[in-house]
């Protein structure tokens, strides 16, 4: 009998562990992003590219969570926060949270993380904004920050949620000698996956982080293992996709997309994000050639010369919709109605000839990506008349050319970060010191800075109102339309997209059906 | 011997240093006038603060000085020190262009060989149309098509990355390819040279043939032109590398270069620049050794250094 | 063809044009090119239709008559382009091979005969050339200076300019030790007339010869140019930026990389047929 | 059994009727001519005429197109014709090896000779080769030292190199050796060494020569007997006694005897002096950019040269003659020292005088004509006046040459009709003295005498003057008023014909003279002897 019994217990204890490694060898789902941006570091502190902020919603946490759908501030390492004084803000951090490397969360870290985030030595890439609203940190009590603002900051609870990663105290000093690059290539981060390996240039593994804290506000799917690949050139990109070996990937040119949709096993889901295309016209000329400059009638022949609704059918795709304002209709303090400029080649033909803008004058139109939007925007200004160049070139030459006054008029997008706020756009380009702003306009400015030196959203709202009818009216801009974020998702993955563009890759879960039972 | 082979070594070494410093500093003049330094990486939210002004030349006297003591300053995409960077980009184009020169080396030198072998005229003029021709197919028209057929139609060969040998393959063949037609020129011309040539005759003349002419004669005097072509071939492959490694997406320094060229990284490019003009520059010296060692009195010297 | 042939006796001279197969091959592949590009009014290169973009070429089933070659990512028609492009390539490759070739020519027989301490000097700009990363002063110059098809062709001449200096400050010395120059400097004939009458007959088969190498060289440079982003691209068509646009679609529209490859080899060869092979094979090997 | 000893003993080389053809049809045709063991023989024939082919075709190393289409040959009675047609470019016959024609790049530049002769012997071990070549360099007169193995190609002179390529020969013993164009490169002294090399080996190692020149002067002193090549066809070989009854003599005393030229009478007024040079200094910068080493090419103590005169300057090769040639032409920088040009200091006249006065005719006529241009545009930039046309064809004719010259190439043009259209270019500029470089070396003898009348006429024309770089001085006795002999860079000896012939003061004038007399003698003799005058 025991003999039976001992061979019963053997044969369970065997069955079990078989049942284990299959389930073990089933569960463990690999998701294979494909990324046309090559990163160089893992180190949010330090990327600016939309690729980046991908990457650090998995592996970083900030104090504050945005929620994809409502676009609310809610808190994630922050148990509670609340705002003392109109300046003063104070955080009671959560207990139990433990990085990667195995070290429970303090309050001392959160203090170092946001210092070392908004100093100068550390010269991570928003330090310098950051540092206009950022006055000191301290620790208060064992588990509490109270973080004091130089004035009443409206995007305190964004920049916290985005730009600011949570570091262990000292990561970046190591024995005293400043490293920029420590977390580089091995991040501690606090995010659900845990980065395994990384080969610059080619590929980074991450891995689902075991003792991630229990009650976190991001909803977790079932995805065991990322694998994020980089390609140089969307041909080869393509050629894995058709291959197989990417389920997961976002920002492809819309003509490419449409062929993918034939590809069996793969679906192209559009989801929307804050990004809006625009033409800058200058109006300070070029100080150096003195070359003359766009004036008001011109500006406006120019609005009346694009046709964006070729562009949204044909170069944005579905998602996409012809914005008046120069902001993103979801950013609050956007305007709905302002001055409309209809495709009119005849009336802007007229304002053009009335205009003291000379034929002959060549005017370069600058842009940095997206060249086929580039090429039939410059097609339509062509089509009434304007002697128009396209100067192609890198992000680097450009900034080169503005700031020796170089540039006109340029193409450019800008996606905010995802900011639900009108004051991300205004700030970076109508702000005096921007690199950006090509207005030059004191008045513009010091309105820009007022509309965000407050927290009353109903002020704001009639502030940032009338800053951009001002501009519709001077056509100092001519803004085109929104862009949709695009992804491109095998069948067997659910993924919802976000309301701002920032894809939530911990969200996805794997719908095939043995894994769930 | 020796001592003239020393002196031949020190004359060349003392001019390869000045060719560089004066390439160094030509790329730091453009890079400094094309691209701004501080700002171009910050990216979207960046205010822009009004460091000094610093001139041109001060930048370049300031950054030799670090140069020298062996720290090219630091990357500002990667954030980290420009030699680490480049360390680890450094073995996949290696393995490159060294198997794509050698593959070159060989295909070239069957080419010849068979075509001096087979000994009709027709072969060896169709072979020079054809070097001719390919002379001026550009790299990259040859990648895309090669992935076209061999990873897209047959599906045989990864067309990108760095994972395993087999990814390598398509590349070496797309940049050997683009060095062979050059070298089959030079090669067939030196040949047809040295076997019209007095001394081969009088050998023939007196029974020796075959092996031993080629071992003992004739190769000797072929190396001099072949080695200062490759020394040539080699400055062209470094440059190839860009186009090919953006074609198969392969993360060796040529990618990075134009990766650092298009973000404007400007230790980057400079210290990549400098790289490039020490492999050159090296890979000549070497190759005038080995001719000076070869025949002191040939006169096609690598013609790279005087 | 003897060049000062041609200039004593242009009819003789274009007699022996024509006999020749294999240039006349040539010849006709660049008439067909040109008369090409006049019939097709440059206006269809540049007009987008965006909404019957990615056409594919007639030979496929949904082809159309109207563009025989189908059209590009932004609805423009593919031969036109290609037309264009020849054009672009051309004037690139032979306005930026000539600028070389007389530059390098010109300061080469310089240093040549100089001798001495200037062919060190020259042979020391080669060194410096070939140390050059080319490709990163181009990429950096034609960006912040503008692409315009002057600039692009200074630019590739500026590259190319080293090769055509080394081979004739090689060539000048043996020329010199020739006896017969030494005659002519007993003659009464001037320096300036010595060099036209004397060394250049004897300089320009090897230079005419490496200056089909350079055209096809130049062409190809252009394009790679105009492949990583830069060079000639917008309106004025060049074959390396369809290969680059089409690069992302090579899946599903080879054949708008093919096509424009296709070209640029049948241009290559027809120039080489237009010259001697024996002239260049021997020239190639300087 | 009656063994007769065959007194008649096989030839070691008989050819029969040998004749080559490549696809154009038959090139050179009935070749016949036998050697014994130890005995020697010539071919000779104007340039052009097939020499060089046929030896290539004995050795079985016919460029590719040429083979064998009739005839036999047979070595030691054996045929070895089968085995020469279907040669593959070397030679498989171990019996006879050849010297090939310009020695001078006959080694392999790259290699040391040592290494070259040591690799003829790879059939024996290392220490028997090496021994074997240390005998082998007393045989051709060099040093067997291990320093002068070490040496490469270019390291040696001209003679030392034509040894060399004999020894590298007669490296495996063969039975017959075949020599083409020994001498033509080399002046008199090396020649006659040359020579006596020949006939040692004969003597000594019993070895057959087949000797191959267009010099008849060198061939009357080495053949026995000789066989002519008369525009590819074979004449009948015959010895030097029995010339008389040769059916083609004629054509055979042309090519063996130069003709006898009449020196017109020095003209008796003491005519002004064209060229004084007073103790010039001129030397040639050589070395490396940095280590500046000049060499003394020229120390002339006092020449002087007078109007209507014929003055001949000889020397041994690397005696310095060119560079005295040079430095009248001003092509050469001088050092220091007076010279002056029709009374007038040379540095100071500008080109157009210089060119009146003074013209050059190169050494070798091919390098001297620009290839790319017309003999039309040559002549034409050399005119004086440029209007003047009658004048550019009235000088064509005169130098023997022919209008529809003009429009060819002088790659088209024979290498005689070439030196006549330098001599035509230099006489264009109507200079007062005409500088001549070894006018006579590469040519054969009967063209030797068309272009010496030539000249001698030329000079009654247009009164030039002529100064004539020789190394034979038995020829310039014939044609030159005044001699002028130098060595090492500086004129040894200077004076009018017969004072100098009569008694020769310097060593280096007599070891000349002796050198000319041993070699030319014998044509000098056979011509008295067939009193043959030549009739242009």
């Amino acid at each position: 009998m025991c003999i039976a019994k001992r061979l019963m217990r053997r044969s369970l204890m065997l069955s079990c562990v078989l049942l284990m490694c299959a389930y073990q060898a089933q569960a463990a789902v690999t998701v294979r992003v494909g990324l046309l941006k090559e990163l160089t570091t893992l180190d949010r502190n330090y990327a600016t590219v939309n690729e980046s902020l991908v990457l650090s919603q998995l592996t970083d946490d900030g104090l504050i969570y945005i929620d994809p759908r409502t676009l609310n501030y809610e808190p994630l390492l922050a148990e509670r926060y609340f705002f003392k004084s109109p300046t003063e803000l104070i955080v009671t951090i959560r207990k139990g949270v433990r990085f990667h490397s195995g070290a429970l969360l303090t309050a001392d870290d959160v203090v170092y993380s946001l210092k070392w985030a908004a100093s100068n030595e550390g010269r991570t890439h928003r330090r310098h904004m950051l540092q206009t609203w950022f006055k000191s940190a301290h620790v208060i009590a064992p588990y509490q920050v109270s973080v004091r603002l130089k004035y009443d900051y409206p995007l305190v609870l964004r920049d916290l949620a985005i730009s600011v990663p949570i570091r262990r105290q000292g990561v970046y000093q190591q024995g005293g000698v400043i490293d920029r690059g420590a977390q580089a290539f091995m991040l501690d981060g606090l995010g659900p996956y845990r980065i395994t390996s990384f080969e610059p240039g080619n590929r980074i593994l991450l891995e689902r982080f075991t003792d991630y804290y229990r009650d976190s506000r991001k909803y977790l799917g079932n995805i065991d293992r990322f694998e994020f690949k980089m390609f140089s050139n969307s041909a080869s990109m393509l050629l894995a996709v058709e291959h197989g070996d990417v389920d997961w990937s976002y920002r492809l040119p819309l003509d490419i997309s449409e062929f993918l949709r034939a590809l069996q096993g793969m679906t192209l889901v559009n989801g929307t994000s804050m990004r809006i295309t625009f033409l800058t016209l200058g109006v300070t000329g070029n100080q150096r050639i003195q070359e003359p400059v766009l004036d008001l009638l011109a500006r406006q022949a120019i609005n009346h010369a694009i046709n964006r609704e070729v562009l949204v059918r044909y170069m944005l795709g579905t998602g996409s919709q012809t914005i008046d304002a120069a902001c993103h209709p979801q950013q609050l303090g956007c305007p709905a109605s302002v001055k409309h400029y209809d495709y009119d080649v005849e009336k802007a033909r007229a304002l053009l000839a009335k205009s003291s803008w000379n034929r002959a004058q060549e005017l370069n139109v600058w842009a940095y990506q997206n060249r086929h939007l580039a090429e039939v925007i410059v097609a339509d200004l062509k089509a009434i008349g304007l002697n128009v160049r396209l100067r192609y070139v890198s992000l680097a030459t450009l900034n080169q050319a503005r700031i020796q006054g170089l540039v006109q008029a340029y193409i450019g997008s800008w996606g905010s970060g995802g900011t639900p706020d009108a004051a991300a756009i205004a700030n970076a380009h109508w702000f005096m010191e921007s690199p950006r702003n090509l207005l030059n306009s004191e008045g513009l400015s010091a309105r820009v800075v007022a509309a965000q030196s407050h927290s009353d959203p109903e002020l704001r709202t009639r502030q940032y109102r009338d800053i951009f009818s001002d501009i519709a009216d001077q056509a100092y801009w001519v803004p085109l339309a929104t862009v949709p974020a695009r992804y491109l998702i095998a069948d067997w993955l659910s993924f919802v997209p976000s309301r701002d563009g920032i894809a939530r890759l911990y969200e996805m879960t794997d719908t095939r059906s043995h894994v769930n039972d | 011997m020796i001592k003239r082979l020393a002196l031949f070594a020190a004359q060349r070494c003392v001019l390869a240093v000045l060719v560089v410093l004066l390439v160094s500093f030509m790329t730091y003049m453009v890079v400094d006038v094309t691209t701004d330094a501080n700002e171009a990486i910050a990216g979207e939210w960046v205010v822009i603060s009004h460091g000094v002004e610093t001139s041109a030349l001060s930048g370049y006297r300031e950054w030799l000085f670090h140069a020298i003591q062996g720290s090219f300053g630091e990357s500002l995409l990667w954030n980290r020190s420009v030699m680490s960077v480049i360390e680890q980009h450094l073995a996949t184009t290696l393995w490159l262009t060294s198997a794509a020169l050698v593959g070159a080396l060989l295909f070239s030198t069957m080419l010849v060989m068979t075509s001096y072998l087979l000994s009709n005229a027709l072969f060896s003029r169709v072979l020079i149309m054809v070097c001719m021709v390919f002379h001026a197919l550009p790299a990259f028209t040859l990648g895309l098509i090669l992935i076209w057929i061999f990873s897209y139609k047959l599906d045989w060969l990864p067309a990108s990355g760095t994972l395993d040998w087999h990814s390598f393959i398509l590349p070496v063949l797309a940049l050997a390819f683009a060095l062979t037609p050059r070298l089959v020129l030079v090669m067939d011309v030196t040949l047809k040279q040295v076997l019209s040539a007095g001394f081969v005759l009088q050998l023939r003349s007196c029974g020796v043939h075959g092996w031993r002419l080629w071992v003992d004669h004739i190769v000797v005097n072929l190396l001099p032109a072949l080695l200062s072509v490759v020394s040539i071939q080699a400055v062209h492959l470094l440059t190839g590398a860009v186009v090919t490694e953006s074609v198969f997406s392969m993360n060796g320094l040529g990618r990075l270069t134009l990766e650092s060229v298009v973000s404007g990284d400007v230790n980057m490019i400079v210290a990549l620049a400098v790289l490039f003009a020490v492999a050159a520059v090296s890979v000549d010296l070497v190759v005038n050794l080995l001719i000076f060692a070869i025949s002191p009195h040939a006169e096609t010297r690598g013609n790279l250094l005087p | 063809m003897n060049i000062m042939l041609f200039f004593k006796h242009p009819i003789a001279a274009i007699k022996s044009v024509s006999t020749n197969r294999r240039r006349l091959l040539g010849l006709f592949l660049l008439g067909l090119l040109v008369l090409a590009n006049a019939c097709i009014d440059p206006e269809l290169a540049r007009t987008l239709h965006l909404n019957n973009r990615y056409v594919p070429p007639i030979w496929h089933m949904d082809g159309q008559w109207l563009h025989l070659l189908g059209t590009d990512h932004l609805g423009r028609d593919v031969l036109a382009r290609l037309l264009a492009g020849a054009k672009t390539s051309l004037i690139v490759g032979v306005f930026s091979a000539m600028l070389a070739t007389t530059g390098g020519v010109f300061f080469g027989v310089l240093l040549g005969y100089l001798g001495g301490g200037a062919a060190l000097m020259g042979r020391f700009i080669l060194a410096v050339h070939l140390a050059m990363p080319a490709l990163v002063i181009m990429l950096l110059m034609v960006w912040f200076f503008g692409d315009s098809l002057l600039w692009v062709v200074c630019i590739i001449a500026f590259i190319h300019l080293p090769w055509f200096l080394s081979i004739s400050q090689k060539l000048t010395p043996e020329l010199i030790a020739q006896d017969f120059l030494s005659a002519a400097v007993c003659g009464r004939l001037s320096i300036f007339q010595i060099f036209i009458r004397e060394v250049l007959p004897n300089l320009l088969p090897v230079i005419v010869s490496l200056f089909a190498l350079e055209v096809t060289a130049a062409i190809l440079t252009e394009a790679t140019l105009s492949y990583l982003g830069v060079g000639v691209r917008g309106e004025a068509a060049s074959w390396g930026g369809m290969i680059a646009d089409a690069q992302s679609v090579i899946i599903f529209r080879p054949w708008l990389t093919i096509l424009p490859a296709l070209c640029l080899f049948l241009l290559s060869i027809s120039i080489l047929c237009c010259v001697r092979p024996q002239r260049v094979w021997k020239a190639s090997a300087l | 059994m009656i063994t007769i000893k065959s007194e008649y003993e096989a030839p070691l080389l008989d050819v029969v009727g040998l004749s080559i053809s490549n696809e154009q049809g038959v090139v050179l045709e009935a070749v016949s001519f036998s050697i014994r063991a130890g005995g020697s023989h010539g071919l000779i024939g104007n340039s052009g005429s097939g020499k060089t082919l046929c030896c290539l075709a004995l050795v079985g190393c016919l460029p590719s197109g040429f083979f064998i289409s009739a005839g036999d040959v047979y070595v030691k009675g054996q045929s070895i014709t089968a085995s020469l047609r279907s040669s593959r470019g070397w030679n498989s016959h171990p019996e006879c090896k050849m010297v090939i024609q310009n020695a001078q790049d006959g080694f392999n530049p790259s290699r040391r000779i040592g290494a070259t002769l040591r690799g003829m012997l790879r059939h024996l071990p290392k220490a028997d080769a090496i021994r074997r070549v240390e005998e082998l360099m007393p045989l051709v007169g060099l040093p067997p030292t291990p320093a002068f193995l070490q040496r490469y190609p270019r390291q040696l002179s001209g003679g030392q190199l034509q040894r060399l390529c004999i020894a590298l020969a007669i490296a495996q013993e063969p039975a017959l050796l075949i020599v083409d164009e020994p001498t033509s490169a080399l002046d008199t002294v090396n020649q006659l060494d040359i020579l006596a090399l020949l006939s040692s080996l004969r003597t000594r190692l019993g070895m057959g020569v087949l000797m191959i020149s267009h010099d008849s002067d060198v061939m009357l002193c080495h053949a026995d007997n000789v066989t002519g090549l008369l525009a590819g066809r074979g004449l009948q070989s015959t010895s030097f006694d029995q010339l008389q009854h040769h059916p083609q003599r004629d054509y055979l005393f042309r090519l063996l005897t130069p003709a006898r030229y009449r020196v017109p009478p020095l003209p008796m007024h003491t005519s002004r002096c064209l060229i004084r040079v007073q103790d010039l200094l001129a030397f040639r910068q050589t070395g490396r950019f940095w280590s500046y080493k000049d060499q003394w090419r020229l120390a002339i103590h006092e020449l002087s040269i007078h109007e209507g005169e014929i003055v001949a300057v000889v020397g041994r090769s690397g005696s310095g003659k060119t560079s005295l040639f040079r430095a009248l032409l001003g092509l050469l920088p001088i050092h220091s020292g007076t010279y002056h040009l029709v009374d007038q200091p040379a540095d100071t006249l500008s080109r157009e005088d210089r060119a009146r006065m003074i013209q050059p005719v190169f050494q070798s006529p091919t390098r001297s004509l620009n290839p790319a241009k017309t003999i039309q545009q040559t002549l034409h930039d050399a005119l004086d006046d440029p209007s003047d046309k009658t004048a550019l064809l009235t000088m064509l004719t005169d130098v023997g040459g022919s209008p529809d010259w003009l429009p060819r190439l002088p790659s088209e043009l024979s290498g005689g009709q070439q030196q006549r259209v330098c001599i035509a270019r230099a006489l264009l500029a109507k200079p007062k003295v005409l500088l001549l470089d070894e006018p006579f070396s590469a040519l054969d003898a009967s063209a030797k005498g068309h272009i010496i009348m030539l000249l001698l006429r030329l000079r009654e024309a247009y009164g030039v003057t002529l100064v004539l770089t020789m190394h034979d001085l038995l020829l310039a006795r014939h044609i030159a008023h005044r001699v002028v002999v130098m060595d090492q860079g500086s004129i040894v000896e200077q004076d009018n014909t017969s004072t100098l012939f009569a008694e020769p003061k310097q060593l280096a004038t007599q070891s000349i003279l002796a050198a000319s007399i041993a070699l030319r003698g014998k044509t000098a003799a056979l011509a008295e002897q067939y009193s043959i005058e030549d009739d242009t």
